[in-house]
């Protein structure tokens, strides 16, 4: 019943949508590897962004299959925040990286108990 | 056809994902960052959201990657890190098996799902309709049943960039990141305070 | 327990609610004084004087109000707070409260007179204020949450009297403090709210704070009884403190500035063995009646280990505290040995110790601000510079050591007496404190005051007259209390009485053959008639005479109360 | 005139409270007058009352003033009870205290606590009068610790010298090791009778079981060992004499310390009821204190020691009189050394006050021409003390005799031997003071008191400096002495003591009936349990003559030693002796050592195990704290990593939940 309602909003060829989560899987693996391994603020920034795209893409197609709009709704929010995210962020690192231009992740630990 | 796109992209999106992580100077790393977003922009054409994908196109790479290319450029940080041992013993042994697990997990699902992995029913009121332009649907859709959460979006981008400039702002004077309260060798913060007696102490004061 | 009730709701009709307005009294204050700027210390200082002083003013009213042959609660408040829990506003004052209360109403004032700041006057005062409402409240509170919320509101002031206007380790100390009486409190809220709820549970179910509702309900176990009351005791004995639990006292008294001790040792003290006596008592009858030998042993043991230590003490005001831990383990005994003279007894000791070692207190806040130090091998000789002030010391010291004629015999003779007629053993060991105390005073005295005068205490100049003002009442009292104690005794028997009614039947209600010892239990000692007929003569009028002595005051007869 | 009897004790403590108030404004001598002015006044109340109590029924009476402690069944008044015992008491009390008084007022001539001496002494014959007029144990108690107390005050008064600061500690904390033992015997006494009240208890006390009556006068008799400075317990008298020598002949002569045998007199009937080996104890510590006293007093060098040792002796002869049942014969030695005594002590204040302060025997000499008053009426006393017919002291201590004769002739043997004993240590005083070359411009030798302050200086670690400067002081102010008699008012009441110290013995002469005024007087207190002496007057006067006999040999052999020089002194004064049978210093030892060691122990435990675990909790919470704390590294990556591997697992979990 599912297939029938996809097959509504895929063309009729064989292509599955689940490999659109599949290939959201690996890029949300990829950004949470590189936001766990990289120092640069700025990469790991990067990463996030990596991150929500996969969840974005995921979402879509989960509204795809579902026939739902509300799945498109909520990646539009997400880009919103994405960039109210990515200017604070931005924000926080120009501050530290005025005191401290080769500053990375690890040397901001201050609140370390 | 479909499938042709889609493998296209994704080859694109995976590559500038591996760029983005891999490539040891920001600079690359934003500009594959880019090559990723781009994929990812098609891939949502592919699955007729044009209104997501454009927005995609403009906020993402037209905004926020030149942002960050611009945060590089000013702070001209833009030199190599150093990717070959990481500080933190561990860390990235760890991170890469914990990044494995989490793609098995989720590739588990997925292939454990099938097509029945989006679980719930079709939807009633917000159906993808063929008859209306895509925009009009989102439009509708966020004019009516999210307007609370539109508005607060707009709250939440003003708070943003007040935020953003607040911190960005150019100190007095820089003092240096506030070290760590120095300690006993019991571990214990030395309270100038009592220091002249070590009392206070005792009880952790 | 009906006629009790009966009584409550006698008192209730009383118009004035004064210990309402007792207590919130320095409430007010202290709100006032935060008004005040910190730049204007005399201001503050003349509102907490105020303030003080109008509340002792009322406990003084309180007293001259109280009607003497009436065991159950006076002047009884009882306004709703949270309905949904059954939470009241509820006070209420008897003879056991009284004069504790009025304690609390004439030390405050005199601690303000005796001892000032020397920095940050503001929130000196606004702490004592505060200090002074929760101890009024404590004494008066006939509800368990009120009650908890003014045994809390006491330590916060003092941990910031101790810890900021105090000397020496004072942070040490104050943490010392606070953390050993929350570390009890926190037991007593447990015990506390579960009786709530065990109210609650029972068959005319609603949950309650209020004591007499409580044991109305009856709704306590035996078991639970037990497992409460020693949440209760460990935090009462913390405050007391009985033995094992003393060590915060010596600190807290050494490092809290004048007027801190002053409080401390007058009237917090006596939080303990008040809320034994109020609440172990009341509530928990039959487990009072388990953990009697316990308790009997810690406060013996107590007795004597304060005593010994106090005598190895080399800075005064240790001495002092020491010694109260061995004056509060008499208040203790008292309370356990479950007679009237025992229970008249401990809550004399508790006004006695108050008065004096507050004025004990005062002495050497006086002794500090001229010599600076409280280390008895700093100090010699100052009799010869100092005579009034040693003399005071003397007479505070004797009340101390307990010489009869003051204030200190009656209280401790009562309990030993009292606890000889339940539990001979502990009085006979127990009566070896009075030696002990006669050994630790006197030779910190003679180290102190007898000597030849050496250079460094040479110049110390006597009391001056306001300070010689301040001591006045104590030394009055002192000497009142020791020589004519009736006022006293006949206002506190009631209240003990029905107190001891209430636990004998709760216990013979439990099934134990429990009943409150008296002299009939030395019947067996009784006299026989075995004498030559020429002495039957001044037996026959003898024994109605002794019969008439013992039959006078039946302690469980109900109507002694009223 | 009965009804006058809360006069008497209020006197005293009116003048107290007037001396308290105005004491200093007035100063010498009006404070003095005042004091002696306020005893005078109840000596005459006293004796009004005596009379009045004649007409009394059974010679007894009882007044209550108040209510003291009601506290249910326990219900104590402050009455006073004025009975034949009582009365003869207050008596001599009154009489003597008034004496001491006005003594004192040329004693204390110049000193600038004066009045405050004045004030003390009040205080203390308040004290004393209610210790013996209170109706009940209880107010006997106050008054007991109230002659304590002020006996503190007073020892210490001149409080400068370590050596008199610590004798009066001693004192106070010696006593109340007896205390003690009384507080328990008014426990027992409540509990079995009810009451505390004499009238009340007394009477009906022989019927008491064996067991509870042994009991309640063992512990009073604890109590009275203290107050009476019996062994164990004696050592803190002769430290007392530190204290002003008004002190030491009022308090520590003549009234307080025979507190204690005023008390086990009171409860007579109840020893009566004890079982018989109780009595026998106390006789046999009467008798061994006795003994023991005289042999030191036989050895010491410092003029008030001997008297202070003679006086525990004295005492014990009392107890013997107690425990062989002669209860009025006690009373009666009592009021004969409460004159010869105070008049001996008062004497030797005198000789002290002319000497300028010098109390060493060996240091004296030759003042019968230089002090001649003095000197009669201390010999009229020495005459009293030994037991020379017709002084007071003989009828008296024969009396005693008599009685342990009746009783136990190993008794009677041993207080023989003491009589000897006695008769010959005061001989010697007597001799080395007043007869013989004047030595008191000798070259310093060395005096006793190293001994006993080194004592005190083991228990009170902190004073060995201080006593050896007082030594040092002691020893340095042997300038020119020009003994001189003391004015009016000292030898006034050395006259008149004298004379009572003749002729006190005429009050009860054992030949007839009718000549025993004193035993019949007391007869309603201790007739029915006393013991019974019914000897032929041949028998009486044969131990009559023995003691004689006795007393004269021992004056003899004091005469042939320290006048005739024909035997060496040095056989009568072994060190052995004058160390006190190294009693004192032992207790004191232990005192200074194990005992101190111990309290220091206890005082460790304390701050090392209570609040040491105390600390330890505290310290454990806080070690936990900076252990755990290091997880919290402030790397956000570390976090992150944290969170990751969480949502791994949270996959996995829901992975476990699908049906694959």
């Amino acid at each position: 019943m599912i297939l029938a309602a996809t097959s509504t909003a895929v063309n009729d060829s064989g292509f599955q949508p689940y490999w659109y989560l599949i290939l959201g899987a690996l890029l949300f693996s990829i950004g949470a590897v590189g936001l766990l391994v990289r120092r640069n603020p700025l990469v790991m920034l990067m990463c996030v962004e990596l991150m929500l795209n996969a969840v974005n893409l995921t979402f879509v197609t989960f509204g795809t299959m579902l026939n739902d709009i509300g799945g498109q709704v909520i990646v539009f929010f997400v880009l919103v925040v994405a960039a109210a995210e990515v200017v604070v962020g931005l924000g926080i690192i120009v501050a530290v990286m005025r005191r401290r231009p080769d500053a990375t992740a690890d040397d901001i630990s201050a609140l370390r108990g | 056809m479909e499938a042709a796109v889609f493998i296209v992209c994704a080859v694109i999106v995976l590559a500038g994902a591996f760029g983005v992580v891999l490539s040891r100077n920001p600079v690359h790393s934003a500009l594959s960052l880019v090559a990723t977003l781009f994929g990812i922009a098609v891939l949502f054409l592919n699955q007729d959201a044009q209104l997501l994908a454009v927005v995609q196109v403009i906020v993402y790479t037209g905004a926020i990657v030149v942002l960050i290319l611009f945060v590089l450029m000013l702070l001209g940080v833009d030199r190599d890190d150093d990717l070959d041992e990481d500080p933190i013993v561990g860390q990235r042994v760890l991170a890469i098996l914990a990044g494995l697990a989490l793609l098995g997990g989720l590739l588990a699902v997925f292939i454990a799902g099938k097509n029945e992995v989006a679980t719930g029913q079709h939807s009633a009121t917000a159906a993808i309709r063929t008859d209306l332009s895509n925009i009009a649907q989102l439009g509708r859709q966020i004019f009516t049943t999210w307007i609370f959460a539109f508005e607060i979006t707009a709250g939440l981008l003003t708070v943003a960039v007040i935020g953003a400039v607040v911190m960005a702002r150019r100190p007095d004077s820089y003092e240096p990141l506030p070290e760590p309260a120095d300690m006993d060798d019991d571990g214990r913060y030395v309270d100038p305070a009592d220091e002249n007696e070590s009392g206070s102490a005792e009880v952790g004061a | 327990m009906t006629n009790l009730l009966a009584l409550e709701e006698a008192h209730t009709a009383a118009g004035f609610p004064v210990l309402a307005v007792m207590v919130l009294l320095p409430l007010v204050g202290a709100a006032v004084m935060a008004l005040i700027p910190r730049t204007r210390p005399d201001l503050h200082r003349l509102v907490a004087i105020i303030t003080a002083c109008s509340a002792g003013a009322l406990t003084l009213w309180v007293l001259y109000q109280f009607k003497t042959n009436d065991a159950g609660f006076q002047f009884v408040v009882s306004q709703t707070w949270v309905s949904s829990f059954d939470i009241k506003f509820y006070l209420g004052v008897d003879g056991i409260s009284l004069f504790l209360l009025v304690l609390t109403g004439v030390l405050f004032p005199i601690a303000l007179f005796a001892a000032k700041p020397d920095h940050d006057e503001k929130g000196y005062y606004l702490w004592i204020t505060l200090l002074m409402a929760g101890c009024l409240g404590v004494f008066c509170a006939l509800d368990l949450f009120l009650f908890f919320l003014f045994f809390e509101l006491t330590i916060v002031p003092l941990y910031f009297l101790i810890g900021r206007w105090g000397h020496g380790r004072k942070v040490y100390a104050a943490t010392k403090f606070f953390l050993f009486t929350m570390f009890g409190s926190a037991f007593m809220l447990v015990s506390i709210v579960t009786l709530a709820l065990l109210a609650g549970a029972g068959e005319n179910g609603q949950t309650s704070f209020d004591l007499i509702k409580i044991v109305e309900s009856g709704a306590i176990s035996q078991n639970w009884g037990r497992v409460l009351f020693c949440g209760f005791a460990i935090a009462f004995m913390v405050k007391t403190p009985v033995f094992p639990f003393h060590t915060w006292l010596p600190d807290a008294h050494t490092e809290a500035p004048t007027a801190g001790s002053i409080d401390l040792a007058g009237v917090l003290l006596k939080l303990g063995t008040y809320g034994f006596m109020r609440y172990g008592l009341y509530l928990f009858p039959e487990a009072t009646v388990w953990a009697a030998p316990v308790m009997l042993t810690l406060a013996t043991i107590g007795i004597i280990y304060g005593a010994i230590v106090a005598a190895m003490q080399r800075n005064l005001k240790r001495l002092v505290a020491y010694s109260s831990v061995s004056h509060m383990g008499f208040a203790i005994l008292g309370l356990f040995a479950l007679t009237t003279q025992g229970l008249e007894g401990s809550v004399l000791v508790m006004i006695n110790h108050g008065i004096t070692t507050g004025a004990m207190f005062i002495l050497l806040g006086f002794l500090y601000s001229r010599r600076h130090t409280y280390d008895i091998a700093s100090l010699k000789g100052l009799q010869t510079v100092a005579p009034v002030f040693a003399g005071l010391f003397t007479i505070v010291m004797f009340s101390s050591i307990g010489v009869p004629g003051l204030n200190g015999f009656v209280g401790e003779f009562l309990v030993l007496l009292g606890t000889f007629v339940s539990h001979r053993w502990w009085a006979v060991v127990a009566a070896t404190g009075v030696i002990l105390a006669a050994l630790y005073m006197l030779w910190a005295y003679q180290r102190v005051f007898h000597g030849e005068v050496d250079d460094a205490n040479r110049d110390m100049p006597d009391l001056k007259l306001t300070e010689r003002l301040v001591m006045v009442p104590l030394i009055l009292l002192i000497v009142f209390l020791g020589v004519y104690p009736k006022p006293v005794l006949e206002r506190i028997q009631p209240s003990v009485e029905r107190l001891l009614v209430h636990v004998e039947a709760v216990n013979r209600a439990a099934g134990h053959d429990f009943h409150i010892a008296t002299t009939e239990d030395g019947e067996h000692l009784e006299p026989v008639a075995d004498e030559p007929a020429n002495d039957g003569e001044p037996k026959t009028d003898a024994e109605p005479a002794a019969d008439a002595e013992t039959s006078g005051t039946t302690q469980t007869a109900p109507e002694a109360g009223q | 005139m009965v009804s006058l009897v809360w006069l008497i004790p209020a006197l005293p403590l009116l003048g107290f409270l007037l001396l308290l108030a105005v004491g200093p404004r007035l100063g010498e001598p009006i404070a003095g007058w005042l004091a002696t002015a306020m005893v005078a006044g109840s000596f005459v109340v006293s004796v009004l009352a005596f009379i009045g109590l004649h007409s009394q029924p059974d010679h007894t009476t009882t007044f209550t003033l108040f209510t003291w402690i009601p506290a249910g069944r326990f219900n104590v008044d402050v009455g006073f009870l004025l009975d034949p015992l009582s009365s003869a008491m207050i008596l001599f009390i009154t009489g003597v205290g008034a004496l001491i008084h006005l003594y004192s007022i040329g004693y204390m001539h110049g000193d600038k606590k004066f009045s405050k001496f004045f004030l003390y002494l009040n205080l203390f014959v308040f004290s004393m009068l209610l210790l013996v007029l209170g109706d009940n144990l209880l107010l006997t108690f106050v008054g007991w610790e109230g002659v304590g107390t002020c006996s503190y005050l007073l020892i210490s008064f001149w409080f400068e010298k370590p050596a008199n600061a610590s004798a009066g500690k001693k004192a106070f904390v010696t006593n109340r090791v007896g205390d003690w033992g009384f507080m328990v015997g008014i426990f027992i006494t409540w509990f079995t009778f009810g009451t505390i009240q004499y009238t009340q208890f007394i009477p009906v006390s022989p019927g008491a079981a064996t067991t509870t009556a042994t009991i309640i006068s063992l512990m009073l008799f604890i109590g009275a060992v203290g107050k009476s400075a019996q062994i164990p317990l004696y050592l803190w008298l002769p430290d007392a004499m530190a204290g002003p020598t008004p002190v030491s002949a009022l308090i520590h002569a003549a009234t307080m310390v025979t507190a204690g045998v005023y008390v086990m007199v009171r409860i007579n009937p109840m020893l009566h009821a004890a079982s018989p080996w109780l009595p026998t104890l106390i006789a046999w510590v009467g008798v061994i204190t006795a003994l023991f006293a005289a042999t030191i007093a036989m050895a010491q060098t410092d003029i008030k020691k001997v008297l202070a040792y003679s006086t525990v002796s004295q005492l014990g002869y009392m107890f013997l009189a107690v425990g062989v049942g002669g209860y009025w014969v006690a009373i009666f030695h009592m009021i004969t050394h409460a004159f010869f005594k105070a008049l001996l002590f008062l004497g030797a204040g005198s000789v002290i006050h002319g000497m300028d302060d010098e109390q060493d025997l060996r240091r004296m000499g030759g003042l019968r021409k230089l002090m001649p008053i003095t000197a009669a009426t201390f010999i009229v006393g020495w005459l009293a003390i030994a037991g020379v017919p017709p002084f007071s002291g003989f009828w008296s201590k024969d009396e005693i005799l008599t009685y342990a004769f009746h009783q136990n002739i190993a008794l009677y043997l041993v207080g023989l031997f003491t009589a000897l004993l006695t008769a010959f240590y005061m001989s010697r005083q007597v001799f080395l003071v007043f007869y013989g070359k004047a030595r008191w411009n000798d070259p310093a030798e060395p005096s006793t008191h190293e001994a006993h302050s080194d004592a005190e200086a083991a228990a009170e670690g902190a004073e060995a400096g201080a006593a050896a400067v007082a030594t040092a002081v002691d020893a340095g102010e042997h300038h020119e002495i020009h003994p001189h008699e003391s004015p009016w008012t000292m030898w006034v009441p050395l006259v008149v003591l004298a004379v009572f110290a003749a002729i006190a013995g005429f009050i009860n002469l054992p030949f007839a009936d009718s000549t025993k005024y004193l035993e019949n007087w007391l007869e309603p207190v201790t007739g029915r349990y006393g013991a019974v002496v019914d000897y032929s007057n041949g028998t009486i006067v044969a131990l009559l003559t023995i003691s004689t006999i006795v007393a004269l040999s021992g004056i003899g052999v004091a005469f042939l030693v320290y006048r005739r020089r024909k035997l060496p002194a040095a056989w009568f004064e072994p060190p052995l002796f004058l160390q006190g049978w190294h009693y004192d210093a032992a207790v004191s030892a232990f005192m200074g050592g194990p005992g101190r060691a111990g309290f220091n122990a206890l005082s460790w435990f304390d701050r090392t195990i209570i609040d040491g675990a105390v600390n330890g909790i505290g310290a454990l919470a806080r070690d936990t704290g900076s252990i755990v704390r290091r997880t919290q590294s402030g790397l956000v990556r570390t976090y992150a990593l944290a969170v990751t591997i969480g949502a791994v697992l949270l996959m996995l979990f829901v992975l476990t939940r699908v049906n694959w």
